[in-house]
């Protein structure tokens, strides 16, 4: 395997969880629901089809029920946000908090506390390189797409997001169409969260999303809502990340202090404590990619009109 | 003359008060349900869990109340400071989730500055610190309020990114230039006691034992009635409100709505930037890669559970602070695990939040 | 500023000894999960382990997990303290400098501090060998590396961290002065099992064919990404650190250098409930048995016997004392 | 048609059908918002094969008539029957299965879409979910565009498109249908005369089809040039229906504006009638030329002047420039060019006159509906020095001040302290009114102040707007009622096409006012 291999292994490991969840996200917000509980999803997703797949023994049907958990929060989201009409932020927040509880403490008290450990089947490598659900992703992307773009159901969907009213007036069930973006947007989200634990590892380990729902969302609008930009988005996402490893190991740090020597820099950052380069600053890369993304971006596109906004009819 | 003024409204006082005990009493009741089925359903004794919460948020038993009311204090304040900070951005319909990182950006600044402990005057250095983490934290807040108003932005996003840049910023400091001697672990030199907030409490009130409360406590109480007078009683507050509940109505009344979407932020940061600060010199003594662990999020459910209004948030913050405390209790003593602590604030915060949406959607009240 | 509380009352009791009306306590305070597999599950267990022996009920002792923030490590100290804990484990070296600070205002309070090296009249450190398992399985990695390239990844560059992956280096070298050792990939997070496999593709991806971690939960990432990488003809290797993580993958997993702190756990509480302890530095390593050289069993009867013999002798140099593996720094 | 499904689930059995015509009949519909009456018991009839022309001021009901038959509005009390079948229509769904399409006068497009988005999401309910090409669901509605000759670019989206484009989207969209009842909310307000003539050649031949369309109108021309019938609503009552053979443009302009309302004048406004020539103007708009959201010119070089002391009043149909004319008076909209001048220096919102004023939309610009009314009250007083020490706010001054608006201006309200919401409609138009007048406003703005207020509350208004003229405020009055601007103005223009048209209102009669503002005087002036 050659670094190049390696990097584009690592960006698609990366991506692949990214790519799924701000697809969903993507329809959701299309339709005008905006769902930072995505974090919990995943957690809670990745649990169960780890879970599944431990009394199994099937990573596929693990798959399955990671899905199905994603469609449980996203429903139970969806009774908040669009019956009861409660601020959507909020709401996704203490989800987050909400499966970021149970799924640590179902792991305690389901293995750690009968010395258990939760490792499980994978689901198999094609060529010895990724899973069956990478290359899934692609024909995703062109499903959303299609989806949003090219059928009657999408632009209805569209046009909840944008303009409620309209909708409403050519027959539409706005409070219907953003169910089932919701619903959408918790299956893809669950089938990342699955990915995590079964596709990408062999495990479940409380935490493991790590702020991955966060990053979609950040995804969703860099890539303008649109699932091509998401694709493209979560490609330069996970590539930066994928890079951070190679660049590590690539000896940036001694470019790092040949160039610090060359302005005669080193005994300062000597005495700084900064004789290796910080690895952290690589770590925020992917975050600061997004925000000149953002800042560059946001002008010459909108957010869905509706976003975020309850439609409450008459 | 104020008799007769005040004769017709005594009544109503009461039946207010009565209906605000009768609502309270309906959520506590709803709440201990919760927690009693939960601590049931993961099979912990709910009479044992309950005792414990209470002796950890209140004393009972081995821990003196003194001990137990002043964690309860201590874990309040960020979650106080960050609460208001999350009233005062909501309030100006700016739906920030920065908190985490203008607390880190803030307890960041207090290090580094830490540094000159040799050359300055402890007291004045404190103040510098307190300060400069003020300005910096709201320097952060500031950023995601620009970005919205010049190139629209969403908060929600650029808040959540800013997050994690100060995390990482924060992360290579502690392995970097601020790193303790040792240059062993990502976390930095205890700051010198001199530099510490004192330790109000005397040992004899809390059985002999020292306990957390710091001076800085002040600071967390004392943000309450400041936020609370520049919400409700200046003109800035004024407008604040008026743009966060309508900016089309705010604009056509001359209020220039751009300003006060980033004077918000930038105010929201600095109350977080000084939670930073407050942490580090009241309890966490030193900067480290973990500083955090979550009040910035935690704050949005404290906020909103006090009705995003600053006095409601101290309540809401005292509520949450002695969750904390007694949890932490009930964890080393009974070993329930956190995770479980965070179900019940979460299903109690969502139970708020949908009774609230639902009489706000479904209103059945009706006027006399 | 503040002034620290001076010891209410000089005692000549040793620290930690039990006092009259009390029971004897013990609690210990983790920066991450009892159930890690690793460093924490390791401590938490040893410590069941001992109560089991010196017959602690479960009210007498008490665990504090994922006190990951400065402020509760500090906090989790000072509560168990004013309790009237005896003996109060701090598990890592993130605990010394809190530990000490606070000890004056406990002085009836043992404060053990795993990791640490800095000796005071109520804190005692457990200073570990980890060097010792370390320099063994580098040894190990560069027997069995046929690339000549190893490499490691970690979560934080912390002390103890440094010292496993300078140890594995040096004993590398020992078996093969060209052997290429990676410089180590750090993750910056405990959890992100994800993170830990992309970093150890990029390793392997460099040609690295042997992988020592020191991840705790995240460690799982390693090894999935070993198993991925290992095929036949083209073998690639873990190894394990903390725990004997032999079974986590059995298939890639050379050995472990598991940390047994059951002995070390034991001669300190029992001293100090018998009321004799006083604070010292001494080193555990191999010789005490708390860090100990588990090869596979699955694994073992492809390592080469002429390897094993190395190691061994090694190992017995070790013990004997006539081998001593620097600390990093 | 597919009626058969629906009459199944209808109560009432047929009755006496007459078999030739086919019709729908709206019997005794009534509405009410809060205490608006929008519809008061209105009895409609609409025949196939003709087009039937529905009159009447803002806000007379004409659209809320429409609606309830397009399923948008549920009608409190009243029956709908088709071909004497009584149907409900619970939706827009369920009026586009009974054959009912509607033009919306406020249009119902997405405006980030493209124009054929729009119209494939209008198109046939029936059309494939999944199998589905935007350019198929939307070449129905394409082709009726270019039918009449309208070519509406497919791929343009509509919010880069000018309102009368807009307009044709709409048209062309409701006309694909292929329904057999179509409704036109005044679909001529912002064509232009070819395009006019267009659409009428369209109703004609729509109508010889044997379809039944309502044509709403404020254009008297264009009723005496289409339609068939007319149906007259005054304040949510019908006043007439009439073939039109049988009506005159002044007879329907009667019907419409109802008797004159000179009786209703307040003595005292005449008595302070000036000679305005002896005064210099307060503020003065030279070759002022505004510009709409979109970027359309909405004013197009207009000069006029305000004197102290005088209401100005501004007439004419809604969507004539009135909101940017009101904002750009305010300084909220700065004017693309032109000049305005407060006495003879530059006019500076927020420095020299104190403004007032009451906006178009008082939920959307006038209040914040989640504070209190007190709050509500002080908008405008809270940036006053006397009310503030520092930057804090002097609150049982400001607690005086709003208990006092609140006497003063009689707001009906059990305590100051709840929130604005919980008020009606007209006691938050009080709530407007009073923050513009109280604090001696020079310069008022002022849009359909009284809109929502009942008898009483708008004898009270126009009592506060004229005390402010007496003390010498100079006044806008923009409102759509002309007997409004007749009992208070002292000079009245008409906005319409980007320009202003003064009439002397003092000498008028009631048809005469109909036709101008029916917008008769820009061709045929009588
Ligand atoms: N959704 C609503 N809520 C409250 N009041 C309403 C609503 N819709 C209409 N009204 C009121 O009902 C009355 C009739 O309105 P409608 O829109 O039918 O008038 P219109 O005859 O179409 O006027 P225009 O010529 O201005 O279009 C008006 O007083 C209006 O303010
Ligand atoms: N959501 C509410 N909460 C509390 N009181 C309300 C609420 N809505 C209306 N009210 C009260 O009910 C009364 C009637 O309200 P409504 O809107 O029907 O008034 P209205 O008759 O239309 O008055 P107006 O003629 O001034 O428009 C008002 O006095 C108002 O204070
Ligand atoms: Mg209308
Ligand atoms: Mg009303």
């Amino acid at each position: 395997m050659s670094i190049v291999t390696g990097v584009l292994l690592g960006t698609l490991a990366e991506t692949t969880p990214l790519l799924y969840t701000s697809l969903g996200e993507t329809v959701a917000q299309r339709a005008g629901v905006i769902n930072v509980g995505l974090e919990g999803i995943l957690l809670a997703s990745a649990f169960t089809a780890s879970l599944t797949t431990y009394h199994i023994g099937n990573p596929y049907i693990g798959v399955g029920i990671g899905m199905l958990t994603g469609v449980a929060f996203a429903l139970l989201f969806g009774f908040f946000a669009l019956v009861l009409h409660a601020d959507q932020v909020v709401t996704g927040v203490v989800f987050n908090l909400f499966a970021l509880g149970i799924t640590g403490t179902l792991y305690r008290f389901l293995f750690a506390l009968h010395d258990k450990s939760l490792i499980t089947a994978q689901l198999p490598l094609l060529h010895h390189t990724v899973t069956l659900l990478t290359p899934l992703a692609l024909p995703a992307v062109a499903l959303v797409w299609w989806w949003l773009y090219s059928t009657r159901s999408g632009l209805e969907l569209r046009a909840c997001g944008e303009q409620p009213l309209a909708a409403d007036a050519a027959g539409i069930s706005v409070r219907r169409t953003r169910a089932i973006a919701l619903i959408f947007d918790g299956a893809m989200a669950g089938i990342a969260g699955a990915f995590l634990s079964v596709a990408d590892s062999n495990t479940f380990v409380p935490n493991m999303s790590a702020g991955k729902g966060f990053i979609a969302l950040a995804i969703v609008t860099a890539g303008r809502w649109n699932p091509i930009g998401c694709l493209v988005a979560s490609l330069l996402f996970g590539f930066t990340n994928a890079l951070q490893f190679q660049a590590q190991a690539l000896g940036f740090d001694g470019l790092y202090r040949h160039i610090a020597a060359i302005f005669h820099l080193t005994t300062l950052l000597h005495r700084l404590n900064l004789d290796h380069f910080p690895y952290q600053l690589f770590l925020a890369l992917p975050y600061l990619v997004t925000m000149l993304i953002l800042f560059g971006s946001s002008r010459s596109t909108r957010a869905p009109a509706a976003l975020g906004r309850p439609y409450r009819k008459e | 003359m104020s008799f007769s003024k005040s004769f017709p409204t005594k009544p109503k006082a009461i039946y207010h008060l009565l209906r605000f005990l009768s609502i309270a009493f309906l959520y506590i009741i709803g709440f201990l349900i919760l927690l009693v089925a939960t601590f049931a359903i993961f099979g912990v004794a709910p009479s044992k869990a309950l005792f414990a919460l209470q002796q950890g948020a209140f004393g009972g038993g081995s821990i003196s109340p003194a001990y137990a009311l002043s964690e309860t204090l201590v874990r309040a304040t960020p979650l106080l400071l960050t609460g208001l900070s999350i009233v005062v951005a909501w309030q100006a319909g700016m739906f920030s989730i920065g908190g985490d990182g203008q607390l880190l950006m803030g307890a960041l600044t207090a290090t580094v500055l830490a540094q000159l402990q040799q050359v300055v005057n402890p007291n004045l250095l404190i103040l510098l610190m307190l300060v400069c983490g003020t300005l910096v934290g709201g320097l952060w807040g500031a950023i995601a309020g620009w970005l919205r108003v010049k190139r629209n932005v969403q908060e929600v996003i650029s808040t959540i990114m800013l997050n994690y840049i100060a995390l990482y910023l924060v992360g290579a400091a502690v392995v970097g230039p601020l790193q303790e001697s040792s240059h062993s672990n990502p976390e930095s030199n205890l700051l010198p006691d001199k530099l510490l907030f004192a330790h109000i409490l005397p040992p004899s009130w809390s059985g002999g034992v020292t306990t957390r409360l710091h001076s800085g406590v002040f600071l967390a109480f004392l943000a309450v009635p400041i936020v609370w007078l520049y919400l409700y009683r200046t003109l800035p507050g004024f407008h604040l409100r008026l743009v966060g509940q309508n900016p089309d109505a705010a604009r056509a009344t001359g209020v220039l709505v751009d300003r006060i979407r980033v004077r918000a932020m930038a105010f929201s940061g600095a109350l977080c930037g000084l939670a930073g600060v407050v942490q580090l010199l009241g309890t966490s003594e030193r900067l480290s890669a973990n500083f955090s662990p979550g009040w910035g999020y935690t704050a949005i459910p404290v906020a909103l559970v006090g009705g995003l209004h600053p006095i409601g948030t101290l309540l809401s913050a005292l509520f949450f602070g002695a969750l904390e405390a007694g949890s932490v209790n009930a964890e080393q003593t009974l070993q329930v695990p956190a995770s479980l602590i965070a179900i019940v604030q979460a299903a109690a915060v969502l139970a708020i939040i949908g009774v609230n949406a639902w009489r706000q959607h479904y209103p059945t009240e009706l006027k006399d | 500023g503040r002034q620290q509380n001076a010891a209410s009352s000089p005692t000549n009791a040793p620290p930690g000894a039990p006092s009259g009306q009390q029971p004897f306590r013990v609690a210990l305070i983790m920066s991450g999960s009892t159930t890690d597999h690793g460093w924490n599950q390791g401590a938490y267990e040893a410590l069941k382990a001992v109560a089991k022996k010196l017959g602690l009920s479960d009210s007498q002792i008490a665990f504090k997990e994922q006190a990951t923030s400065a402020d509760s490590q500090l906090e989790s100290l000072r509560a168990f303290a004013s309790q009237g804990y005896n003996v109060v484990i701090g598990h890592g070296e993130e605990y010394e400098q809190p530990a000490l600070r606070i000890a004056p205002e406990f002085p009836k309070t043992l404060f053990v501090i795993s990791s640490g090296s800095q000796v005071a009249t109520n804190v005692t450190p457990i200073v570990f060998k980890l060097e010792d398992g370390a320099y063994l399985e580098g040894m190990l990695a560069a027997g069995m590396s046929r690339s000549g390239i190893i490499g490691a990844v970690g979560a934080d560059p912390i002390g103890p961290v440094k010292s496993v992956f300078s140890a594995y280096a040096l004993g590398a070298k020992a078996i093969n002065p060209k052997i290429n050792v990676l410089q180590p990939l750090f993750t910056n997070d405990w959890d992100d099992v994800g993170k830990a496999k992309q970093a150890t593709l990029s390793l392997i991806g460099r040609g690295a064919d042997v992988i020592i971690q020191d991840l705790d939960n995240a460690a799982q990432g390693v090894f999935n990404a070993v198993e991925q990488s290992n095929r036949p003809g083209h073998p690639v290797y873990a190894l394990g650190t903390n725990s004997d993580q032999n079974g986590n993958a059995p298939d890639v997993i050379l050995a472990s250098a598991p940390i047994n702190l059951y002995p070390a756990f034991l001669n300190i509480i029992q001293a100090a409930k018998e009321g004799t302890f006083k604070p010292n530095a001494t080193p555990y390593g191999l010789k005490s048995g708390v860090i100990g050289f588990v090869y596979n069993p699955k694994l073992e009867p492809k390592i080469p016997p002429a390897l094993k013999q190395k190691i061994d002798a090694a190992k017995q140099k070790i013990i004997d004392g006539t081998l001593v593996i620097p600390k990093a720094g | 048609m597919n009626l058969a499904r629906d009459t199944a689930g209808s109560k009432t059995p047929l009755v006496a059908p007459s078999p030739t015509i086919s019709s729908v009949q709206m019997q005794q519909i009534a509405k009410r918002y809060g205490t608006t009456v929008a519809l008061d018991a209105v009895d409609f009839e609409l025949q196939a094969g003709e087009i039937h022309a529905l009159l009447g001021e803002n806000g007379a009901g004409k659209s809320t008539l429409m609606h309830v038959l397009s399923g948008m509005t549920q009608p409190d009390a009243g029956t709908v029957r088709i071909n004497n079948v009584s149907v409900h229509i619970g939706s827009p769904r369920e009026a586009r299965r009974l054959g009912i399409a509607m033009v919306h006068q406020h249009f119902t497009l997405v405006p980030a879409f493209t124009v054929q988005e729009n119209l494939a999401l209008d198109a046939d309910i029936s059309l494939h979910t999944l199998r589905y090409r935007a350019e198929e669901a939307a070449k129905p509605a394409l082709n009726q565009a270019a039918a009449l000759g309208w070519q509406l670019d497919p791929h343009a989206r509509v919010e880069d498109l000018p309102v009368g484009i807009q307009q044709r989207i709409e048209i062309a969209k409701a006309l694909a249908t292929n329904a057999q009842w179509l409704i036109f909310d005044e679909p001529t307000a912002v064509l232009i005369g070819e395009e006019i003539e267009e659409l009428f050649r369209v109703l004609r031949a729509l109508r010889d089809s044997g379809k039944g369309i309502v044509f709403i109108t404020h254009k008297l021309p264009e009723v005496m040039a289409i339609a068939d019938r007319v149906t007259v609503l005054r304040r949510g009552h019908k006043v007439a229906t009439a073939p039109i053979h049988q009506v005159h443009p002044a007879l329907l302009a009667q019907w419409m504006v109802g008797e004159a309302p000179a009786t209703q004048r307040a003595p005292e406004s005449h008595s302070i009638s000036r000679p305005l020539h002896t005064k210099t103007p307060a503020f003065r708009a030279e070759n002022l030329t505004v510009l709409g959201d979109k970027g359309e010119k909405v004013l197009e070089n207009i000069s006029f002047e305000v004197y102290p002391g005088e209401i100005f009043g501004v007439g004419g149909v809604d969507g004539n420039g009135q909101t940017e004319l009101a904002e750009t008076l305010v300084g909220l909209r700065s004017p693309q060019s032109g000049q305005l001048f407060w006495y003879e220096g530059a006019f500076q919102p927020g420095h020299s006159p104190r403004i007032g004023y009451i906006p178009q939309d008082r939920r959307r610009h006038g209040l914040a509906l989640t504070m209190t009314v007190e709050e509500n009250l002080l908008f405008e007083a809270v940036k006053e020095a006397k009310y503030r020490i520092g930057p804090f706010l002097r609150r049982a001054a400001l607690h005086d001040l709003a208990e006092t608006l609140i006497r003063e201006f009689d707001i009906r309200t059990p305590s100051a302290k709840l929130p604005a919401s919980a008020l009606s409609g007209g006691n938050q138009q009080k709530i407007v009114v009073a923050r513009a007048l109280h604090h001696r406003a020079e310069w008022i703005v002022a849009v359909n102040p009284v809109r929502g207020l009942d008898i009483n509350a708008t004898q009270f208004v126009h009592t506060q707007l004229l005390n402010a003229k007496q003390r010498g405020a100079s006044i806008v009055l923009i409102s759509t009622d002309l007997d409004e601007l007749a009992a208070l103005a002292d000079r009245t223009v008409i906005l319409s096409n980007r320009q202003m048209h003064p009439i002397d209102l003092t000498q008028r009669d009631a048809t005469q006012i109909g036709l101008l503002l029916g917008g008769a005087f820009t061709k045929e002036a009588p």
